[in-house]
C-alpha cells in the first residue's frame, strides 16, 4: 500500500470512528461503541507498523491548500519521517491500550460513547500535530488537543458536588494552554516574517543555505516556541494545570496528561531543532527551566496523598529532566525518554486508575494500604512500573535517565548534581507511593475492604503490556559501553531519519565514567527502596494527617503555595481591573457621561424658555434690541473691512 | 395672476356663501377656488405686475404657488371639521385665509418693494383676525393681541428699511435697486443699514430668533385650524420673499450679510430645538420646533443662485399639518401633550402619518424631510459649512424632540378606544403620507 | 444719482427728524402699557416712515415715494381698525387694556 | 432587480397578513429571499457586475461579488433569526416581520448600492425599523437608552451627510466605480476630514472603543431576535462600508492619516471590551462586550488595508455573524425559559437539557475559534497581518486568545454545569436545534474551506485603487 494513502488513513481512521461515535453512538451498544473506538486506533497502530517498516528518508504528502494567497500559502500537508512516525507509533499504539483499558473503566458511565468520541477524535487531533509537514498544521492540532484535553478533563461536569470543580479545572488547562498557545502563534508570525513559509524542511534549508538568520531573531522565535512547550509541557511557569488536570477520568491522565499531549512541547522543540540549534541563549533557558521544574515537582510530589497526584507531579517532574535534555541538545536522548516514560507513566496511571476503580473512585492512598493481595496483578505491574520509572537497574527508566545524567556530566557537573537530587526524591516518593497503596495494613475500613476487586481482563491486559514495555523498554537505546552491535540504536535511527538531528552529536563518556555513573544511579535507586521498604513496610509508617506536617513537608503538601501565588498576582488583579473598567470606567464615566451631556444640554431649555417672558414690551424690547445687534454688526463689519 | 384673481373671486363666494349657513359650501368653493389657482399658475405661471411696466424681477416660479395653494388646500380641509359645527365663523375663515393667501403670493415673488410691502400687509392683517377669531377665548384674544403689536411693529421696521433703501438707490423697483447697488452703492451705510432692517422684516415673517418672540404664544393661542395655516403658509411666503427679494437684490453685499445669516441660522436651531425639548403644550412645541425650521430655511441665502428650497419647506409644511391634525383629531382645548401618550393606535392612519411626519421632521430617509434638507445643505454646505456642521449638530438636539414626541405617541395605551377621523381629516392625513414617501422621486 | 434738489442742504434735517419720530414710536411702543397709547406709537413709527419716503422724493424728485405713502397711509389706517377691534375684542375678555395682564401665554 | 426588491415587497405584504400566519409568511418571506439570492449566486460570473437602475438621479445599484456575499448573508442571518424565534411570540407580531422585512431591505440596499448618497440613504434607513422594532419589543424602561442608542447613531450618520455632500462636492462624481478614480488626495487635508466623517459614523456603529457605550444597554434590553440582527448584520454594514468605500476611496492621505489611530482604538476595544466582558453578571451584556472585542479586531486589521487582509475580514465578518446569531440564541433561550439571565441564580442546566448543552458548547468552541472553525483561520491571519503590521499590535491583538477563552467558558460553564437549580428545562425545540446545526455546520465548513470564500470575494477586493 502506498506510503501517503496509509499516512492518511492512519489520520483519517480516528476521525471515522470520531464521527461514527459522535452520531450515532448514542444508540449503539456499549461494547460496539468501545470496539470501534478501540479498533480504529489499533488499525492505525498496525499501518503506522507498516510506515515504520518500510521508512526510508523523508516524505511529504500534500493533501489540499488552506490558503492560497499570491505571497502565501499554506497546505493541509503531511510529513513521514522517523520522528513523526515514532511519535505516531506512541499515541495509536498507547493510544489503544488506553482505549481498550477505558472500555472496562468506563464501563459504568452514562457518557460511554461520549468518552470515546472525545478521545478519538483526541487522537486525530494528536496525530495531525505530530504528522503535519508544516507549523500550521501543528498549530491545528496543538489546538485541537488542547480543546479535547478541555472537553475530557471536565467530561463529569453532571457530577453534584464536583461537578463544577471538574469544568474549572478544564478550564485553567484550556487557559493555561492558550497562554502557550500565543507564544506559538508570535513564533509562526515571526516564522512567516523571515521565511515566508511554515514548511518544516523549506525553513530548515533556507537556514542551511544562509547563516544571517543567527541571534536575535532567532532567539524570539525559539524563546517564544519554549512559552507554548512550557504551556503543553506543563513547565514553569506554565505547570499548575497539570495536576489539576487530574481531575478527568483516570485513562484520560495516563494517554492525554502522561504519554502524549503533554510530550507535544518536547516533540516541538525536537521538530524545530535547526532553529534551537542557532539560538543557544534560548537553549541555556530551556536547561534552567527544565531543572527547576524536575526538581521542585519532584519535591511536591513527596508529600502528596492523592494517588494520581503523585503521578502528575512525577509527570511534571520527568517532563523537565527532559527539557534538561533539550537544553544540552541531546535531542535523541530526550526523545527516548518521551518514549520510556511513556510506557511506565501510562502503566503507573492505568494501574492507579485499575486501584481506583477497585477502590470504587477512592484516590486517596491514606485509606488503601494492602492492596498487594487483593489485586496481584495491578500490584505486579505497578511495581515494576514504580522500579522503572525510579530507575531500578535494567528497566527501561533507568537507561533513558541515565542517558540523560550522562549528558548532563558530560555538559555541567553542577545540574548533574541537582539531577542527582531530584532522581534521588523521585524514587522516593514513587516507592512511598507503592508501599503505601501496596503493602502494610488496609486503612479503608473493612465495609470497604470487602469490595475491593481485582479489574477485569480488558483493564489489567493493557497494564501487563505496558508492563512489558516498561521492562525491556530500554533495549531500544542500549548505552555503547556493552552490547556494541545493538547500541544506541535508537539515536541512529532518530539522527538518520529526521531532519536536522544527523548534525546534533550526543556527548560519549568514556568507560570509567559511564560505568560509574551507572553504578551511582543503581545505588541510589536501590538505597531508596531499601529504605522505603524498611520505613513503609516494616517499620509500617503511615501519610500524616494534613494537620500534622510541618516545615518542608507542609511546604510540599502546599506544593510551595504556587496556586495561592498565581493568584494573588494574576488572577485577582484581573478580576478588580474587569470590575473597575466595568462598573467604574465603562458605565459611571462613559455611559453616564454621555448621558450627562446629553441632559446638561437638554437641561438648557429651563434657562431658553425663561426668555419668552409673555409680556410684549419684553418682546417689542427685544426686537429693538435685536435691531441694535444688527447695526452693530454693521459697524463691526465695516471696522473689519476698513 | 389669474391665480390671485380667483382666489380673491372665491374668497368673496366664500365669505358670503358663510352666511348661508352651509359650511359644506364654503369649503367646497374654497377649495375649487385653491386647486383653480393651482392649475392657473401651473398652466399661466409667469405674469407682469399691474403696478409696474417692468418685468417680473425673479421669473415666477408657478410650482410656488402651486405649494402655497396645494397647503392652504391642506389646511382648510384639515380646519374644516373645527368650523363645521360653529357656522357664523365658517364664511370669515375661509374667506380670510383665501385673502390673505393673495397677500403670499404677491408677497412671494414681487417685483417692486411697495408690491411686496401691499402683499406682506393682505398676507398679516387678515391673519390677526383669523388668530383672533374666537371672541370667547381669553388666550385667543392675547395671542391676537400680541401678534398683531409685534407685526405692526414689524412692518414699520421693514417700512424703515424699504425707506433707507429708496433712499439710497431712488427707486422702488427691485431691478433698478439691485443695479444701482451693484454699482457700489451697496456700500453706502443707508444701503446696508436699509438691507439689515429688511432681513429683519423677514426674520421677524418666518419667525427666526431675534425676531422669534410672536411664534409660540401666537401658535399657541391660535386654534389649531389657524395653527395650521399660520405655521406653513406664512413661513412659506416669507422665506420665498426673503430669497427672492433679499438674495436676489443684495447679492452683491452676499458677504457683508452673510455672517451674519449663519449666525442666525445657528442661534435660531440651537434655541428652537433646546425650547422645544422642555415643552408641555404641543402647539408650542410645534412653535418651537418651527423657530428651528425657519433658522434652516435661512439657510436658502447661502447660495444666492440656486437655493434648493422647495423640498425643505414642503416637507415641513406638510409634516407640520400632519402633526397638527392628530394633535386636533385628540380634540381637547388645554393642548397638553400627555394628551398624545398612545394617539399612534387609536387610528391606524394617525400611526403612520404619525409615524412618517416625525421621522420627516428629523430628516432620517428616505423621508421628504431628508431630501429636503439634503438639497437645502447640498447648496449651502460649499459656502457655510461651519454654519452646516452646527446645524446638524442641532439637528440631533431636534431628533431628542420629534423622537420623544414619537415614543409618546407610539406608548401602548391600556384600553385603545378609537377616534373618529372625519373623512377630510383622512383624506388630509393620507395625502401627507404619500407626499413623505413619494418625496422619493424628486431625488 | 444726485439729482438736482431743492432741499439738498437741509436733507440731512428732515431725515434726522423722521429717525427722531421713529425712535420715540419705537421707545414708547417698548415702554407704555396702554394698548392704545401703542397703538399710537405704532401708528408715529409709520408717519415717521412716511416723512422719511417724502423727504427722499423729493430729493430725487419721483413721485414713486409719494404714491408709496398714500398706500402706507391706507395700511396704516387697516391696522388702526383692525387693531383697534382685537383690542375691543381683548377688553371685553380681560376687562383691561393694560398690555401687562396679557401674559397668560409664556415660556 | 428583485432581489433587492423582494424584502419590501413582503414587508408591505406583511400589514395585511392574517395575525395567525405571520410567522408562517415571514418564514416564507424570509425563505424566499434567501432562495432567490442562491439560485442568482449560481448564475452570477464572479468577476462581472450587475447593473440595476430604476432611473433615480442619486441611487444606482451594482452588485459585484462582495456584494453578493453580503446578500447571501443577509438573507441566511434573517432566515436565521426567525427560524430561531420561530415559537416566540415575536415573530407572530404583524408589526415585526413587516419592519424586520423592511429593515431587510435597507441592508440589502446598503449592500448593493452604486452611488455614495444612496449608501447613507439605505444606511439610515435600516435605522428607522430597528428604532421601532427596539422601542415595541425590547424592555426599555426608559426611552433615554434607547434615544441613546438612536441619537448616537444619527450623530454619527449626520456627520457622514457632511462628509456624502462634502465628498461629492469636491470631486463632482458619485458612483463607486467614478469616486475609485478621482484623485482625493488632490484635496490633502479636506480628504482627511472627510474620511474622518465617514469613520465617525463607522466607529459608532461597529463600534469602536469611546462610542460604545449605547452598545452594551442596547443589546441587554433588546428583544432577542433585535439583538441578532443588530450584532449579527446590521454592525457588519459599517465593516462594509469601510472595506467597499471608504478604505479603497481614500486611499493615500487620508487612510494613511486614520490607519493607526483606528487600529489603535479597535485594539483598545479587543482588550476593553474581553476584560470588562470577565466580570459580566448578565449573560447578554456579556455577548455584547465580547462582540465589541471581536469587531475591534476585524476593523484594526481591515485599516491595514491588503487585499489579503480583506478577504480573511470577510471570512471573519460571516463567522461573526454565525457567532453572535448562536450565543444570543443561547441566551434568548435561557432567558425565555427562565426568565432570569444572571450568571448567580444559573447553574446545572446541562444536566436537564443535555441538548442545549451540547450544541451551547459547539457555539462556544467555535467562538473561541479553535480549530476546524472559520474563527480559526480568521483570527490567525488578522492577527498575522496586525502583527506584520507592527509586532505590538500583533501581541495586543493575540491577547484576545487568552482574554476570550477566560469569559467565554466562564459564560457557558457557570449556567451549564455544576449543581442543577432548575427542575425543568424544556430542551430545544425543532427550530432552535436547525439554528445551531446551520450555524456549527457553516462555520466547520468555512473553517475547513475558507478558501471558496475568499476567492469569490477577491474579485471584488483585489481591484486596483488609484
Amino acid at each position: 500500500m502506498a506510503k501517503d494513502l496509509t499516512l492518511l488513513l492512519i489520520i483519517a481512521l480516528p476521525l471515522i470512528g470520531f464521527a461514527i461515535n459522535g452520531l450515532v453512538g448514542k444508540k449503539m451498544p456499549k461494547t460496539l461503541v468501545g470496539g470501534l473506538a478501540t479498533g480504529v486506533v489499533f488499525a492505525a497502530f498496525l499501518l503506522a507498523t507498516t510506515l515504520f517498516s518500510g521508512l526510508h528518508g523523508t516524505q511529504i504528502v500534500n493533501l489540499f491548500n488552506i490558503i492560497d494567497f499570491e505571497q502565501l500559502r499554506i497546505n493541509a500537508s503531511f510529513q513521514i519521517d522517523a520522528l513523526s512516525v515514532w511519535m505516531t507509533l506512541i499515541i495509536t499504539g498507547i493510544g489503544s491500550l488506553i482505549h481498550l483499558f477505558s472500555m472496562g473503566y468506563m464501563s459504568h458511565d452514562e457518557g460511554y460513547y461520549k468518552f470515546f468520541t472525545y478521545l478519538n477524535l483526541f487522537i486525530f487531533s494528536m496525530l495531525l500535530l505530530v504528522l503535519g509537514s508544516n507549523y500550521f498544521v501543528l498549530f491545528f492540532g496543538w489546538e485541537g488537543v488542547g480543546m479535547c484535553s478541555y472537553l475530557l478533563i471536565s467530561f463529569h461536569y453532571n457530577d453534584a458536588e464536583k461537578g463544577l470543580a471538574n469544568s474549572l479545572a478544564g478550564r485553567k488547562a484550556f487557559i493555561m494552554n492558550r497562554i502557550g498557545d500565543v507564544g506559538l502563534l508570535l513564533a509562526l508570525f515571526m516564522l512567516l516574517g523571515q521565511f515566508n513559509t511554515l514548511e518544516f524542511l523549506q525553513i530548515g534549508k533556507a537556514l542551511e543555505t544562509n547563516t544571517a538568520l543567527q541571534g536575535g531573531a532567532m532567539i524570539f522565535i525559539t524563546l517564544s516556541l519554549f512559552i507554548a512547550a512550557t504551556g503543553k509541557s506543563a513547565q514553569i511557569p506554565l505547570f499548575t494545570w497539570l495536576p489539576d488536570a487530574m481531575a478527568g477520568p483516570t485513562p484520560v491522565s495516563a494517554l492525554i496528561h502522561a504519554a502524549t499531549m503533554v510530550t507535544a512541547g518536547i516533540y516541538l522543540t525536537v521538530r524545530s531543532n535547526f532553529l534551537f540549534e542557532l539560538a543557544p541563549f534560548t537553549k541555556d533557558i530551556i536547561l534552567y527551566v527544565g531543572l527547576a521544574t524536575t526538581l521542585f515537582a519532584a519535591f511536591m510530589a513527596l508529600r502528596q496523598n492523592d494517588i494520581k497526584k503523585v503521578l502528575a507531579y512525577s509527570t511534571v517532574s520527568q517532563l523537565g529532566l527532559m527539557f534538561v535534555a533539550l537544553g544540552f541538545g541531546a535531542y535523541t536522548v530526550a526523545l527516548f525518554h518521551v518514549t520510556t516514560h511513556a510506557f511506565f507513566k501510562a502503566l503507573l496511571f492505568l494501574g492507579s486508575g485499575s486501584v481506583i476503580h477497585g477502590m470504587h473512585e477512592e484516590q486517596d492512598i491514606r485509606k488503601m494500604g494492602g492492596l498487594a493481595k487483593l489485586m496481584p496483578l495491578t500490584h505486579f505491574t505497578f511495581l515494576i512500573g514504580t522500579m522503572a520509572i525510579s530507575g531500578i537497574p535494567f528497566l527501561s527508566g533507568f537507561f533513558s535517565k541515565d542517558e540523560i545524567m550522562a549528558q548532563a556530566l558530560h555538559h555541567n557537573p553542577v545540574v548533574y548534581g541537582v539531577l542527582v537530587l531530584a532522581v534521588t526524591m523521585t524514587a522516593i516518593y514513587m516507592f512511598r507511593l507503592y508501599f503505601l497503596t501496596f503493602q502494610g495494613q488496609f486503612r479503608g475500613g473493612e465495609a470497604l475492604k470487602s469490595k475491593v476487586h481485582e479489574s477485569g481482563l480488558s483493564m489489567t491486559l493493557p497494564l501487563m503490556v505496558l508492563a512489558v514495555l516498561s521492562i525491556f523498554g530500554g533495549l531500544l537505546n542500549l548505552p555503547g559501553l556493552f552490547f556494541k552491535g545493538t547500541a544506541h540504536w535508537f539515536d541512529h535511527y532518530l539522527s538518520h531519519g529526521t531532519f536536522g538531528l544527523s548534525a546534533v552529536h550526543n556527548a560519549h563518556l568514556d568507560f570509567s565514567t559511564a560505568m560509574g555513573l551507572m553504578l551511582f544511579a543503581s545505588a541510589i535507586a536501590i538505597g531508596v527502596f531499601i529504605w522505603a521498604y524498611l520505613t513503609y513496610a516494616k517499620k509500617g509508617a503511615t501519610a500524616k494527617a494534613d494537620d500534622a506536617l510541618t516545615g518542608w513537608e507542609q511546604l510540599s503538601a502546599q506544593k510551595l503555595y504556587v496556586d495561592e501565588i498565581y493568584n494573588t498576582l494574576f488572577v485577582k488583579p484581573l478580576l478588580a481591573l474587569s470590575d473597575f473598567i466595568g462598573k467604574v470606567v465603562d458605565i459611571q464615566l462613559l455611559r453616564n457621561g454621555v448621558y450627562a451631556l446629553a441632559d446638561g444640554i437638554l437641561n438648557t431649555a429651563n434657562l431658553t424658555r425663561k426668555w419668552q417672558t409673555g409680556f410684549l414690551s419684553s418682546y417689542l424690547f427685544w426686537m429693538v434690541f435685536g435691531l441694535i445687534i444688527f447695526v452693530a454688526y454693521y459697524i463691526l463689519k465695516l471696522s473689519v473691512w476698513h | 395672476m389669474d391665480s390671485i384673481i380667483i382666489l380673491f373671486i372665491t374668497g368673496l363666494i366664500g365669505l358670503f356663501a358663510g352666511m348661508s349657513k352651509k359650511p359644506v359650501a364654503s369649503l367646497l368653493i374654497a377649495s375649487f377656488g385653491l386647486i383653480g389657482a393651482g392649475f392657473a399658475a401651473y398652466y399661466r405661471g409667469s405674469y407682469t405686475s399691474p403696478f409696474s411696466s417692468y418685468a417680473a424681477f425673479v421669473p415666477t416660479q408657478g410650482i410656488v404657488i402651486i405649494l402655497l395653494c396645494a397647503v392652504t388646500l391642506l389646511a382648510v380641509l384639515g380646519g374644516f371639521k373645527r368650523y363645521k359645527n360653529d357656522d357664523e365663523h365658517t364664511g370669515d375663515y375661509f374667506g380670510l385665509i383665501l385673502f390673505s393667501l393673495c397677500g403670499a403670493i404677491l408677497m412671494a415673488q414681487p417685483n417692486d418693494l411697495m408690491l411686496f410691502f401691499i402683499g406682506l400687509e393682505i398676507l398679516s392683517i387678515p391673519i390677526y383676525v383669523l388668530v383672533g377669531i374666537d371672541k370667547g377665548s381669553s388666550t385667543s384674544a392675547e395671542a391676537a393681541v400680541k401678534y398683531f403689536f409685534t407685526g405692526s411693529f414689524a412692518s414699520a421696521i421693514i417700512l424703515f428699511g424699504i425707506a433707507l433703501l429708496y433712499g439710497a438707490t431712488g427707486s422702488f423697483q427691485l431691478i433698478e435697486i439691485q443695479s444701482n447697488l451693484a454699482i457700489g452703492i451697496w456700500q453706502s451705510p443707508m444701503a446696508m443699514i436699509g438691507s439689515l432692517f429688511l432681513l429683519a422684516g423677514f426674520t421677524f415673517k418666518i419667525g427666526a430668533v431675534p425676531f422669534h418672540f410672536w411664534g409660540p404664544d401666537v401658535y399657541d393661542g391660535a386654534s389649531n385650524a389657524v395653527l395650521m395655516y399660520m405655521s406653513t403658509v406664512v413661513k412659506i411666503a416669507g422665506v420665498y420673499a426673503l430669497v427672492n427679494v433679499f438674495g436676489q437684490v443684495f447679492r452683491d453685499s452676499y458677504f457683508f450679510w452673510i455672517d451674519l445669516v449663519s449666525l442666525l441660522i445657528v442661534i435660531s436651531m440651537f434655541y428652537g430645538y433646546i425650547t422645544a425639548w422642555k415643552q408641555t403644550s404641543f402647539r408650542r412645541l410645534i412653535a418651537y420646533s418651527s423657530i428651528a425650521n425657519a433658522g434652516l430655511m435661512l439657510f436658502a441665502l447661502a447660495d444666492i443662485h440656486n437655493s434648493n428650497l422647495f423640498l425643505f419647506v414642503a416637507a415641513y409644511a406638510l409634516a407640520t399639518i400632519a402633526l397638527v391634525v392628530c394633535n386636533q383629531a385628540i380634540n381637547d382645548d388645554s393642548d397638553h401633550l400627555a394628551n398624545w401618550e398612545g394617539i399612534a393606535w387609536k387610528h391606524p392612519l394617525i400611526g403612520i402619518a404619525l409615524v412618517l411626519a416625525l421621522f420627516s421632521l428629523a430628516g432620517i430617509p428616505p423621508l421628504a424631510g431628508f431630501f429636503g434638507k439634503f438639497s437645502l445643505l447640498w447648496s449651502a454646505v460649499p459656502h457655510v459649512p461651519y454654519t452646516a456642521i452646527l446645524a446638524l449638530i442641532a439637528s440631533v438636539i431636534g431628533a431628542f424632540v420629534y423622537l420623544r414626541l414619537l415614543l409618546l405617541a407610539l406608548k401602548k395605551p391600556s384600553v385603545s378606544i378609537r377616534i373618529q377621523l372625519s373623512a377630510e381629516q383622512m383624506l388630509v392625513l393620507a395625502l401627507t403620507s404619500v407626499a413623505s414617501i413619494g418625496a422619493i422621486y424628486f431625488i | 444719482m444726485q439729482a438736482a434738489s431743492t432741499i439738498g442742504t437741509s436733507l440731512d434735517f428732515y431725515l434726522f427728524v423722521s429717525f427722531a419720530l421713529f425712535t420715540i414710536g419705537a421707545i414708547g411702543a417698548m415702554t407704555r402699557k396702554n394698548m392704545i397709547v401703542l397703538l399710537m406709537c405704532i401708528e408715529l413709527m409709520l408717519n415717521a416712515v412716511n416723512l422719511m419716503l417724502v423727504t427722499f422724493s423729493t430729493y430725487y424728485n419721483n413721485g414713486d415715494a409719494q404714491i408709496f405713502v398714500f398706500f402706507t397711509m391706507v395700511v396704516a389706517a387697516a391696522e388702526a381698525t383692525v387693531g383697534l377691534s382685537i383690542i375691543i375684542m381683548a377688553y371685553r375678555n380681560l376687562k383691561s387694556i393694560d398690555i401687562d395682564m396679557y401674559n397668560k401665554l409664556k415660556n | 432587480m428583485a432581489l433587492i426588491l423582494l424584502p419590501l415587497v413582503f414587508s408591505l405584504m406583511a400589514w395585511f397578513v392574517p395575525s395567525a400566519f405571520t410567522r408562517l409568511f415571514g418564514l416564507f418571506a424570509t425563505g424566499v429571499a434567501l432562495v432567490w439570492s442562491v439560485v442568482a449566486v449560481c448564475y452570477f460570473q464572479p468577476e462581472e457586475q450587475i447593473l440595476i437602475d430604476f432611473g433615480l438621479r442619486f441611487v444606482r445599484f451594482s452588485i459585484d461579488s462582495l456584494g453578493f456575499t453580503m446578500i447571501l448573508l443577509t438573507n441566511a442571518v434573517f432566515l436565521l433569526v426567525y427560524l430561531s424565534n420561530f415559537t416566540g411570540k415575536i415573530v407572530n407580531d404583524r408589526k415585526f416581520t413587516a419592519l424586520a422585512l423592511l429593515m431587510q431591505f435597507g441592508l440589502l440596499g446598503v449592500f448593493t448600492t452604486n452611488t455614495i448618497l444612496g449608501f447613507y440613504i439605505f444606511w439610515e434607513l435600516t435605522l428607522l425599523p430597528i428604532f421601532l422594532i427596539l422601542y415595541w419589543f425590547g424592555s426599555f424602561d426608559k426611552p433615554r437608552a434607547l434615544l441613546q442608542f438612536f441619537l448616537y447613531t444619527l450623530l454619527g450618520s449626520l456627520a457622514m451627510l457632511l462628509a456624502v455632500i462634502g465628498l461629492m462636492h469636491a470631486t463632482n462624481q458619485q458612483t463607486y466605480e467614478a469616486l475609485l478614480v478621482a484623485d482625493i488626495n488632490a484635496l490633502g487635508n479636506t480628504s482627511i476630514w472627510l474620511m474622518g466623517g465617514f469613520l465617525l459614523a463607522f466607529a459608532v456603529k461597529i463600534p469602536l472603543f469611546p462610542f460604545h457605550t449605547w452598545q452594551a444597554e442596547t443589546y441587554t434590553k433588546a428583544p432577542v431576535a433585535g439583538t441578532m440582527l443588530l450584532s449579527a448584520i446590521m454592525l457588519k454594514m459599517a465593516l462594509f462600508g469601510l472595506l467597499k468605500w471608504v478604505l479603497p476611496i481614500f486611499d493615500g492621505v487620508a487612510t494613511d492619516f486614520w490607519r493607526w489611530p483606528i487600529i489603535t482604538l479597535g485594539l483598545i476595544g479587543v482588550v476593553y471590551g474581553a476584560i470588562v466582558a470577565i466580570r459580566q453578571s448578565d449573560i447578554k451584556t456579556l455577548f455584547a462586550y465580547a462582540s465589541l472585542s471581536h469587531l475591534g479586531l476585524i476593523a484594526a486589521a481591515l485599516m491595514l488595508h491588503d487585499d489579503n487582509t480583506n478577504q480573511i475580514a470577510v471570512v471573519q465578518i460571516v463567522n461573526h455573524s454565525i457567532v453572535s446569531i448562536g450565543l444570543f440564541l443561547a441566551a434568548g433561550i435561557i432567558e425565555q425559559r427562565l426568565g432570569t439571565r444572571q450568571m448567580s441564580e444559573l447553574s446545572g442546566i446541562a444536566k436537564v437539557a443535555p441538548r442545549f448543552a451540547f450544541w451551547f458548547g459547539v457555539l462556544t468552541f467555535i467562538s473561541l475559534s479553535v480549530p476546524f472553525t472559520a474563527g480559526f483561520i480568521g483570527e490567525f491571519f488578522l492577527i498575522k497581518a496586525l502583527f506584520n503590521a507592527h509586532a505590538v499590535t500583533g501581541f495586543i491583538a493575540s491577547t484576545t486568545l487568552v482574554l476570550g477563552a477566560v469569559y467565554t467558558l466562564r459564560a457557558y460553564q457557570v449556567p451549564m454545569f455544576g449543581p442543577s437549580k432548575f427542575a425543568s428545562f424544556q430542551d430545544l425545540n425543532w427550530s432552535e436545534w436547525l439554528v445551531f446545526a446551520i450555524l456549527s455546520v457553516a462555520a466547520i465548513y468555512l473553517g475547513l474551506a475558507p478558501q471558496c470564500l475568499t476567492d469569490f470575494v477577491a474579485h471584488s477586493l483585489t481591484q486596483p485603487t488609484h
